[in-house]
């Protein structure tokens, strides 16, 4: 699909939970073509420390309806902002943008792994995946179980597994420290998006395992679409812009 | 219908509204969203004789109305440029600028020198005013001599449109102004980014790898006015103008403040399509002032 | 608890917050808001030899994330500071320091020596950095050789806090900050406004009666920042920093950069009471990262 | 009063025409010693051009529920944002700030003038005078019929008469050439607020004639309480503060 800036109308803004909004917007004449693991950038005009668009992963589109979804994490004044728009007003929106996830070949097992707001883009993906595989499993971490939100959604998609910090929901402790790990080699692909910590140790089991590994990086953005040059990760073949290069890598172009 | 035509030197713009360098990719990554023909010019990203991978992440901070950038001119490079970059782009209809930058003397010369030869690149823009790169860079643009030196040697190898772009960092930008039009320049374009920094308080670390960047955005433009104005009061060649420009009422003050044509920066990434807004924008202002040609605007303000 | 007093010369403040000339009028305009005992220090507005008009209105200017002025130091000269402010503001229980301006050097000793008998005024901010008056301001503070000569003279004459307000506006202010410190300056601040300029498109004039001002608020925070840690790497005696301080973490991040103290300038318009929001904010910030001495903070930056 | 700064809460917006707003704020603990002529600095937060207060003259107060009224013209940024804040939200608001109007004597004559957006501070003038003197007369002045608001209000605070330049309501001009200007003499205070232009014109015919006369002057403002020194008129006496030593001057002391 082509990229484009359009002023969406926000029909439905629902409190997950204290922190975290699902936002659904309008899109007339929807397009069906993004595709999972893509983002968008969104305007969050508000005061003069909120001066450029924040990204954030397409969380869903329903085409029916026309409209694009987005899970959004409250964590300063963008987001707060953005979170705070009330159902009715429209705001700016560039997207569909950067390449999204690689999908997997027919009845591949594979393992979509997120932590915080980084599930977002995991449920486009699930979707995306059913139609080629039965299994899939879902892990998802969190601090506690009161952080985890639409996991009725995600068991939908595939077989859920959960970890929280505090151990009030699922196994106790990092994602990383799951039992799911100790037959990981079984996955055929794994995807991963979340805090940098998170996905490294992800992609360090991935690749001692020698698991197909892609990761959703969420590096700071100026314009989201490939000119500024500010969002960049090392690679093997050098700086790549994480917007129009990724920010879906797979983790042996990456230097981690 | 209103005449937006201005003319840089043998450059004619059909209009003065160019996108600035760095913040425009090399045009193409607007295609999706704007027709780049319309466009006076824009002036594709820094380059230098060498490849550069630029600083390390993170390269961005925001700021008050703005933000800091710390790219350090990533670039692939001339050879890159001609071979690579050059056939896809060079059949816009519009100016395509090359803003060039260096460590030496040498370096800018060398690369002027290659992009000479081609047909559809009219002109440079030498960045003598780049904060974030170790030698070369700022230190070219900020004391006259040294400013002096490379745009005399680079007018010595280059002999189409040559645009200076001058540094804000600097207590009179005037001396620094009148000393590249004597070496040469057939305009400038000021201002870049000014020198900022931003600290991240929790963490107490710098925000930026380089700890130091350069500042740009709407939060500049009072400087930028500033600048452009004392600027042509001090030259005799066309100035183009810069800083902070988010709409059609910040370029027409350029305009008016002295500007023949007028850059748009870090506006491109809040709305990619802010250049054919400010076209538009600009055009509207005229009809509804009744101004039948846009240089009547240009150096227009009335005291 | 946590210990936020800091030391500038002999200086004892309770606590880094001051506020800044020209935004805090004589003290007395905030009492129906604040506590000013609270405060670490305030510096009433420029004071200058006779009295003085300022320019004529208009003298502001909204910027994005700032603002322009030029209000020219209007004030009624230093006896009428001497003989109808200072009596009623004398008794406040913190630091009052006198803004110094001049046209020439002997108008900036003549006002000094008159101050050095006030027994509750500890120092004295000489303003070599205004940018609002035509002759003298500005330009003593950017070159080497008139500042040092003011600040010299100014040493010669006042033997108390002698804090140097250094301008923005050059392209190395470690020269500066370097020439003062050799003069005498037992402090320096920083930065005063940056020269900035507003144009109004549909009027096609300027907005400020002046045609430029000085800018300030949060869009120059950044270059302010910068400039306070290049300069703590130069000199050895304590800096005062501001430029755009909103909040407390702006304040932290002056600290962390090498600031020993901060002024609080335009964002007392915004918020009369924000000192004493920002102070209470240090101490949270201080207790929330477990810091006992507020010392710890300054220059603090982690590289 | 001493000025406070307060986060008010909006109890009522109510669009009178599509320029003009009446907000009424509740102010607990309401202190009634408000002077007509007052103003408060409202926030305006809401891009990069609004950094600053935005001042309006207090339009009128009731004590008995609290509240303080503003009337606004909706003319930039600042006002659109403040006219569009919903019932419920709150806002900072820096008051009472300025020197309020001189009250007649006991039965004085007098004519309140208010041309455009200068016609708030005489809703709150008038009933200050009432209880003083009966022979109130209010002048206002508009481009078009369209443009007058609150007549009913002000007709109920004294005689009103109406000029528009377009003839649509009332005598047609500018309110200097209304025909109550014939008797002007007739008038023992004249008060005026509105554009400068018409000020000016107003203050000229007080002058010739020899009548009292107080205008009220809307500066650019930064700080509102006297600390900048940005929003000052020349009077005879030298530059002085029109936020801290107005908004409200005699014309005699001013270089008019
Ligand atoms: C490709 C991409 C996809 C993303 N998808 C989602 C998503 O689906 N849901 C979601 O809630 N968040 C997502 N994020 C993160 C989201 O962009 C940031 O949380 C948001 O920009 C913060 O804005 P703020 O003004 O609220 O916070 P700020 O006050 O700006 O900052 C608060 C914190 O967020 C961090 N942050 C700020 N800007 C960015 C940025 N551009 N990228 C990353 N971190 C930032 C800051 O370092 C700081 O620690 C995504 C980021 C990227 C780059
Ligand atoms: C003491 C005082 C009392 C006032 N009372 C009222 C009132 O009761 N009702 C009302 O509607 N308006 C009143 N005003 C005017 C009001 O303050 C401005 O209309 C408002 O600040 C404009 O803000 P903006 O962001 O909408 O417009 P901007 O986009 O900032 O500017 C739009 C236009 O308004 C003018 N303007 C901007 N700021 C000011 C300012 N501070 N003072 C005067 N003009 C300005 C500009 O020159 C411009 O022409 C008063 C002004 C003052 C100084
Ligand atoms: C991310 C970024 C990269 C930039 N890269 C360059 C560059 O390579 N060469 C150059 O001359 N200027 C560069 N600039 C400066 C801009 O061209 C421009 O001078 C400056 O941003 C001020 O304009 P603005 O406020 O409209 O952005 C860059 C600016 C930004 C924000
Ligand atoms: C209206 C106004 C008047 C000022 N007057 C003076 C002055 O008299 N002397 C001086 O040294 N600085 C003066 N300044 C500069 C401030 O003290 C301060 O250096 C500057 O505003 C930057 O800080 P800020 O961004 O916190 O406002 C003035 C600033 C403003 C906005
Ligand atoms: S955010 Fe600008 S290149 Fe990626
Ligand atoms: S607005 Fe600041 S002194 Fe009046």
């Amino acid at each position: 699909m082509r990229k484009t800036i359009k002023d969406l109308v926000l029909l439905r803004n629902i409190r997950l939970n204290p922190d975290n909004h699902l936002l659904i917007f309008k899109v007339p004449g929807f397009d069906s073509d993004i595709k999972p693991g893509q983002f968008a950038n969104i305007e969050a005009k508000y005061s003069t420390s909120t001066f450029l668009r924040r990204p954030f992963s397409i969380h869903n589109i329903d085409p029916e309806n026309e409209t694009i979804h987005f899970l959004i994490k409250r964590v300063g004044e963008g987001t707060r902002h953005i979170t705070d728009l009330k159902e009715g007003e429209s705001v700016s929106v560039v997207f569909p943008l950067g390449h999204g996830f690689t999908l997997p070949e027919r009845d591949e097992k594979v393992l979509l792994i997120g932590g915080g707001c980084g599930v977002a883009p995991l449920m486009m993906l699930a979707r995306a995946i059913r139609p080629y595989s039965e299994d899939i499993h879902i892990l998802l971490g969190a601090r506690s179980a009161k952080d985890l939100v639409e996991l009725d959604e995600y068991s939908q998609m595939g077989e859920l597994h959960i970890t929280t910090e505090d151990g009030t929901a699922g196994e106790k402790g990092f994602v990383t420290q799951h039992s799911i790990f100790k037959n990981v080699s079984e996955f055929n692909r794994i995807y991963t998006c979340g805090p940098e910590p998170m996905m490294k140790a992800v992609a360090g089991i991935a690749m001692k395992n020698n698991i197909w590994c892609e990761v959703s990086l969420e590096n700071m953005m100026a314009c989201g679409f490939g000119v500024c040059l500010c969002c960049v990760t090392e690679t093997k073949e050098g700086n790549k812009s994480v917007c129009t290069h990724g920010p879906v890598f797979n983790v042996n172009d990456l230097k981690w | 219908m209103v005449d937006l035509a201005v003319k840089i030197d043998k450059l004619n713009l059909k209009n003065p509204v160019m996108t600035a360098s760095g913040t425009c990719g090399f045009g193409e990554e607007f295609s999706d969203f704007i027709d780049l023909n319309r466009l006076g010019g824009f002036i594709v990203k820094g380059t230098t004789l060498n490849p550069r991978q630029g600083n390390p992440y993170p390269r961005m901070a925001e700021t008050a109305s703005g933000m800091l950038n710390a790219v350090g001119l990533q670039n692939g490079g001339v050879e890159h440029f001609i071979h690579d970059i050059y056939p896809r782009i060079c059949d816009y209809k519009t100016n395509i600028l090359v803003n060039v930058s260096g460590s030496t003397v040498e370096d800018y010369v060398r690369v002027a020198e290659k992009l000479n030869d081609l047909e559809h690149i009219p002109g440079i823009e030498l960045n003598i005013s780049c904060p974030n790169v170790k030698e070369g860079g700022m230190a070219f643009g900020t004391s006259c001599t040294s400013a002096e030196t490379v745009v005399n040697a680079v007018r010595k190898a280059y002999n189409k449109t040559l645009v200076v772009k001058l540094s804000p960092n600097v207590t009179d930008i005037t001396e620094i102004a009148r000393a590249v039009e004597a070496a040469g320049a057939d305009s400038v374009s000021l201002i870049n980014t000014l020198l900022g920094m931003a600290i991240n308080a929790e963490k107490r670390r710098p925000v930026l790898s380089t700890v130091t960047g350069g500042l740009s955005g709407p939060c500049v433009k009072a400087i930028a006015l500033r600048m452009v104005w004392q600027v042509s009061k001090a030259v005799k060649i066309p100035i183009i103008g810069l800083g902070g420009i988010m709409n059609a009422s910040d370029a027409i003050e350029f305009l008016l403040a002295g500007a023949t044509a007028i850059q748009v920066g870090t506006a491109n990434f809040i709305d990619p399509q802010i250049t054919i807004k400010i076209i538009d924008g600009i055009e509207d202002y005229m009809i509804r002032h009744n101004i039948k040609d846009i240089r009547e605007l240009i150096g227009g303000l009335q005291m």
